[in-house]
């Protein structure tokens, strides 16, 4: 099967209950959350920055579920993130709902969406299952003008600042919801990280990923398929419509035409690409990637090169670093250390011989 | 009557762009098992070319010719570049590889030729006064033009694959590529033709379109064709040549009908419409509706 | 899995919690109107009152957030080269605002409202710019409450929407195009005066922009007593132009843009439609592009403008065009450019905002005061327009011309007088 | 003179070698079978011979080293394999399988061949405008036989043609190999697990066991060998 080739998922040998992995553990989460801390207190556009930084990374997060692990490669995450944003946006707007909690409802929605996107993995797959998932990518927009009356049509929905002010409780005035959607966000992406490792590292994501690796054996051993590839559709889309309800909270306003286009799309698989398919860390490397690419290449030439810039860096790690940067980083203390003999990173080819 | 015949007339126009287009997509596919999601932004560029030579005082004929060796050379370089080094490694890489070069060529377009909108001089005259009468509709020799230059073109290409040492070289290294290279066949080579030929398919299609394109030519005048091409080509399988070509016509025709008719789909939805036919059909035959096989590697 | 299932209710839990309580609708004091109909905006409610005060140094700083890559692109470069020539010309032959100079930022936000709001909140908390701008309805909406939030003036904003006017919620915003409410009020009243009785076919794009001169254009003839017999949608313009021939249409208005502006025409011509009168929004004023391309289809095309248009007879006698246009040309921008032209407008009612408050004291408080009540004449503006800003409706431009393009001069011919909205 | 020698060939999928330091010879006419049983490295061998997997050490065919080309160039230079599992062009008509094979040529000949091979096998002519996938298994094997044929090769590679054929079959199979060595002084190159047919029709053998070449020998030597049944079960 094609894709395991590109998603070296980094195979580690951990042995359950040593103490050694739990303290490791909690040396990470120490370490995260002062990197967190150390981000709070850059300057308000920087903040801002990292804010757009977790969002993306929770969305390609969810993507990662069905293209990474589940060797599907979705063009219609774009409309699942716009599920997201104008749940929230319309819950804010016309129920008068608190930010908040619009977002399991975002979340309940966003699951039925990725079901309804994935309801045709069940069926088509590689090639075909792309293009139907763009299809749904490519309708969203017009879906989105058609019922105008909900969603404001082509011209979009402004939630306003005063409607998006941070909850009493948490401390935070409305001077400071930049830094209050900071850890928001923060507290999102750490919530789909653990979500996306523990469901990966379950008996049910081994099966999945053998199912990508090699169906017919998976399907042998009692895997449904059909079910499991849509079920991994609906978890995605309700991590992906999360990071949606969290845009529209940062934003505050949503645009059909510009926002939750097919090239939405095409950027977060790029993000994903770039950081890192199948690797956990690599939806937050790919979230940087998204945010900051743009920034830097808009500083550098102002206008149109940008896409030939993401275009030739997308091309370029496809070709050197298959695994993306998360991967490329996994090998690195394996390349650096004593070359084995055996490590071949390639798929054994067929075997067939007389 | 006039109404209908008019609306007759813009979907078999537009189908028979998207029939070329899907050609262009099923002629890859049967030699990389992939979508050149780039096939659009490969006709957009040459394009584009034709029409900067002609405003350099090129005759669009020649400006064609140019851009049929161009896109050539284009599809034939993607192909040894970008596509065969992902040969093993997969359909989704190979899929990456052809969205960066979405990416980039559409980028390129805009850095060379500005992002302003251009009116092209199409092949066939355009004036407002070029036209025939039937039931009241006007057509316009641009559009008829269209249909003819597509079916001479379509009944070019399909004498091509039928007929000729070539296309039968390319349909033995379409159907099987093992056993055409121990027949003799350089089968890579094949490809880089097929990768060649279908984008000289897509920028006549392109020169076709961009005259008469509402959207003109600009950046995104390609992109819908690209779209529609796609659906054309799984409706009517991805590896039958035939059925790209009676999917284009067919969406062209119902995207045409569909829209202008039936009240509930509405003007918005015309390209969700194309998209939900395509989702229909593969729902029910994976392979569309004249596709053999489904590429299958275990 | 079972690790999942403990982690969503816990997830989910006290989210669901703190929605017990709905919103707090009460709103905030913007800013006053005086009783000589000026404004004072309520610094109150900025995040950082001071800075809305404190007097604005040797530099003014000035961001503007646009497309300069991406799909609309095309015709936001030729507004920013007018743009930037009305800066050029201002810090090499004018420098009389206490002889500062005027810092020109332009940061590309690719028509993506996110980018929009990462250059807008980096142009207020990184550069600290003075003054701010934007184009786009939904790039707007994004950056809107931030700007206000931090008073910033962001000023003729290159957008129609009309929920910006409101100073009340948007007090430090202004913008500059024409409300779309507005241009269709002055096209029905053109059609009344000019054919009564018409059957009008409207033809609208199905963007944001066509879907509002769709409802303005039906509000205003349903006052109006005109009768529009068809509503059509450019799928195509060949299908909008059956449509509007099967309806029996004398008079067209299309409501739609970009190359739909000589699309819809030509379409119309094809279908052999010959309308009374064939009328196109004031986005549609390119010469060049539109018209002169057009040939025989648009000539008699009518439209409503406020600014200078491109070949008139007169221009050349034009002290001010010379010198917008030598400025313009300096810059590498083609004068005889509608949207070089809007650019350039933009610009000077900016610029005169600014010289009016520093006789106060140039202050951002000083600024948007000064531009919410504003009259001004722009040199490229038509004889008989002015620019005039009043805090209530804050239209800016309330007045324009219909003219008639004349296929064989190669010019627009002005259609009777200048239309002022009915009050 | 054609000639095809093969010394110290290793060849194998990823870096794992399946045959080792392997001798071979085809002279100009000759019949030659490689035995061997399940696993060997039979099919290796062969794909190794037509290009299709990668090999170290020495071949040359005809004095000129084909080492490492790739399969269609040495198809291009006279040698023709006739893959196990055929390799038939399914969506092609049975005469455009035998014009692929011929699609090299540039000679006159091409349609004089065909019918030559379609007298021999009427079942094929019988069938010449249907699609190639509707024909029966053996059908296919003797298309497939007819298709490398009409390469006019200097060297035919055999894989296993009696593979899931029914006897009568495989034994008019057998008949037109020998004839077609005995008329058109092609030389064969048969891997088979029917030793029984294959020793009729070779004059020399080469014994396969786990990737080595064990023994080899005039076909005389080993009628009746114990060789023979230790290669075959691996004793």
């Amino acid at each position: 099967m094609p894709a395991s080739s590109m998603t070296d998922g980094a195979p580690r040998t951990r042995i359950p209950g040593v103490p050694s992995g739990q303290r490791r553990h909690v040396a990470v989460m120490v370490l995260v959350i002062a990197l967190l801390l150390l981000g709070s207190q850059a300057p308000v556009y920087r903040v801002s920055q990292l804010t757009a930084v977790f969002i993306f990374a929770l969305a390609i997060m969810g993507l990662n579920l069905v293209a990474g692990y589940g060797g599907m490669l979705s063009l219609g995450h774009s409309a699942i993130l716009g599920v997201g944003g104008y749940t929230t946006a319309i819950l804010i707007n016309d129920a008068r709902l608190t930010p908040l909690s619009t977002i399991p409802v975002a979340v309940v929605l966003g699951v039925l969406a990725g079901a309804l996107i994935g309801l045709p993995a069940s069926r088509v797959k590689g090639i075909y299952l792309a293009l139907v998932t763009l299809a749904f990518a490519v309708s969203f927009p017009e879906f989105l003008k058609r019922f105008d009356g909900l969603t404001g049509g082509a011209g979009g929905l402004i939630v306003r600042s005063r409607d998006l002010v941070p909850p009493p409780w948490s401390g935070f005035t409305r001077a400071e919801r930049g830094e209050w959607m900071y850890w928001l966000a923060a507290a999102a992406l750490l919530l789909g990280f653990a979500l996306v490792r523990s469901l990966t590292s379950s008996r049910r994501g081994l099966a999945i990923r053998a199912l990508r690796d090699h169906e017919v054996a998976a399907v042998a051993c009692g895997v449904s398929a059909a079910r499991d590839r849509v079920t991994l559709f609906a978890i995605s889309g309700g991590i992906t419509a999360g990071a949606g309800a969290l845009y529209a909270m940062y934003l505050g306003a949503l645009s059909p035409e510009s926002s939750f286009t097919v090239f939405t799309s095409i950027q977060l698989i790029t993000g994903l690409i770039i950081g890192g398919v199948a690797t956990s860390l690599g939806p937050v490397i790919g979230g940087f990637a998204v945010v900051f690419i743009p920034a830097v290449t808009t500083e550098l030439t102002n206008g149109q090169a940008y896409g030939l810039v993401f275009g030739v860096i997308l091309a370029a790690v496809v070709f050197l670093m298959p695994s993306g940067i998360a991967g490329w980083l996994n090998g690195l203390p394996k390349a650096l250390s004593v070359h084995r003999h055996r490590g071949t990173k390639h798929d054994p080819e067929r075997h067939d011989g007389g | 009557m006039t109404l209908l015949v008019e609306r007759l007339a813009d979907g078999l126009t537009n189908g028979f762009v998207y029939a070329l287009m899907a050609l262009a997509l099923v002629v890859v596919f049967r030699a990389s098992s992939t979508v050149n999601f780039a096939q659009a932004e490969m006709a957009l560029f040459t394009t584009y070319l034709a029409w900067w030579m002609t405003t350099k005082g090129a005759s669009i004929w020649l400006a064609l010719i140019a851009a049929c060796i161009v896109g050539f050379i284009i599809g034939a370089v993607t192909e040894r570049t970008l596509i065969r080094p992902m040969e093993k490694r997969g359909e989704m890489p190979t899929l990456l590889m052809l969205v960066a070069l979405f990416t980039a060529l559409n980028s390129i377009d805009g850095l060379i030729w500005g992002l302003d909108y251009h009116s092209m001089d199409g092949l066939f005259p355009g004036g407002i006064d070029d036209y025939i009468s039937v039931a009241g509709a006007r057509l316009y020799f641009e559009a008829i033009g269209v249909w003819v230059a597509a079916i001479v073109l379509l009944a070019v290409v399909f004498a091509a694959i039928n007929k000729t040492r070539l296309g039968l070289r390319m349909r033995a290294a379409a159907d099987n590529p093992t056993s055409a290279a121990l027949s003799g066949i350089n089968v890579g080579r094949i490809y880089t033709i097929g990768w060649g030929g279908a984008a000289v398919l897509g920028s006549i299609a392109g020169i076709l379109i961009a005259p008469i394109s509402a959207q003109q030519l600009s950046l995104a005048t390609m992109f819908p064709v690209l779209i529609y091409g796609s659906a054309a080509a799984i409706i009517g399988g991805l590896n039958s040549l035939g059925g790209a070509v009676i999917g284009g016509l067919s969406l062209g025709l119902a995207e045409s009908l569909l829209t202008g008719y039936v009240d509930l789909i509405g003007p918005q939805m015309h390209q969700t419409t194309a998209l939900a036919v395509m989702v229909i059909v593969l729902l029910f035959r994976p392979t569309g509706l004249f596709g053999s096989r489904l590429e299958e590697r275990v | 899995m079972k690790k999942l299932r403990l982690l969503v209710p816990a997830a989910l839990v006290p989210l669901v919690l703190a929605s017990a309580c709905g919103i707090d609708d009460s709103g905030d004091v913007a800013g006053s109107v005086n009783a000589d109909g000026s404004f004072t905006v309520d610094t109150a409610n900025c995040l950082d009152p001071a800075a809305a005060t404190k007097e604005i140094g040797d530099t003014i700083k000035f961001g503007w957030s646009v497309a300069l890559s991406g799909p609309v692109a095309a015709t936001q470069v030729r507004v920013n080269n007018g743009l930037q020539a009305r800066i050029d010309h201002y810090n090499e032959a004018e420098s009389d605002i206490g002889g500062r100079a005027i810092d020109f930022t332009m940061k590309d936000d690719a028509y993506d409202p996110q980018k929009a709001k990462q250059n807008v909140t980096e142009f207020i908390e990184r550069d600290n710019v003075d003054v701010l701008g934007a184009a786009g309805t939904g790039q707007l909406a994004a950056v809107a409450d931030d700007q206000n939030d931090s008073c910033v003036p962001l000023l003729a904003g290159q957008v129609a929407a009309p929920q910006f006017r409101d100073a009340q919620t948007y007090p430090w915003t202004t913008t500059y195009l024409p409300s779309n409410t507005l241009e269709m009020e002055l096209i029905t009243q053109l059609v009344t005066s000019e054919a009564p009785d018409a059957k009008v076919g409207l033809v609208y794009a199905q963007s944001e922009s066509g879907e509002s001169y769709r409802t303005a254009f039906k509000e205003a003839a349903e006052k109006a007593g005109i009768e529009i017999v068809v509503e059509a949608p450019v799928t195509t313009p060949e299908e909008a132009a059956s449509q509007v021939r099967e309806a029996g249409a004398d008079v067209v208005f299309n409501g739609s843009v970009g190359p739909d502006c000589l699309g819809v025409p030509e379409a119309i011509a094809r279908a052999g439609i010959e309308p009374e009168m064939l009328i196109q929004v004031s986005a549609c004023a390119d010469a060049k592009s539109i018209y002169q391309a057009g040939g025989a289809a648009t000539d008699g095309a009518v439209l409503m403008s406020w600014a200078k248009q491109p070949g008139s007879a007169d221009l050349e006698s034009d002290e001010a065009w010379q010198e917008y246009a030598a400025a313009v040309t300096a810059v590498g921008g083609d004068p005889n450019d509608n949207y070089t032209i809007m650019g350039w407008t933009m610009m000077d009612i900016v610029i005169d905002s600014l010289r009016t408050a520093d006789k106060d004291g140039l202050t951002r408080e000083n600024i948007i005061n000064a531009a919410r009540t504003q009259t001004f004449h722009p040199e490229l503006f038509l004889d008989g327009i002015d620019w005039s800003m009043e805090p209530e409706t804050s239209l800016g431009i309330a007045e324009m011309q219909p003219l008639r393009w004349n296929a064989a001069e190669g010019r627009f011919d002005p259609l009777g007088d200048v239309l002022t909205v009915s009050k | 003179m054609s000639t095809l020698e093969v010394h110290g060939m290793s060849a194998g999928y990823g870096r794992a070698a399946v045959i080792h330091d392997i001798d071979l010879r085809v002279d100009p006419g000759q019949v030659v079978v490689i035995l061997g049983a399940n696993g060997a490295g039979k099919t290796t061998t062969m794909r190794a011979l037509s290009g299709e997997v990668p090999v170290s050490g020495s071949i040359t065919f005809g004095g000129r080293s084909i080492a490492n080309l790739r399969p269609d160039q040495i198809a291009r230079l006279g040698i023709r394999a006739v893959p196990q599992g055929r390799g038939t062009l399914t969506s092609l008509t049975v005469r455009e399988n035998l014009l692929v094979g011929a699609s090299c040529r540039a000679d006159s000949e091409v349609e004089a061949d065909i019918a030559r091979w379609m007298d021999a096998f009427p079942a094929l002519a019988r069938r010449a405008d249907q699609p190639a996938g509707t024909l029966s298994g053996g059908e296919q094997q003797m298309l497939a036989l007819a298709r490398a044929l009409l390469g006019r090769p200097q060297l035919l590679l055999c894989d296993e043609p009696s593979l899931g054929l029914a006897p009568v079959i495989v034994r008019d199979l057998f008949s037109f190999l020998s004839t077609v060595n005995a008329e058109t002084g092609t030389s064969l190159l048969l891997v088979e697990q029917n030793a029984n047919l294959a020793l009729n029709l070779a004059s020399f053998v080469y014994l396969l066991e786990v990737g080595y070449i064990v023994e080899s020998g005039p076909t005389s030597d080993f009628v009746n060998s114990d060789a023979i049944r230790r290669a075959y079960l691996g004793m």
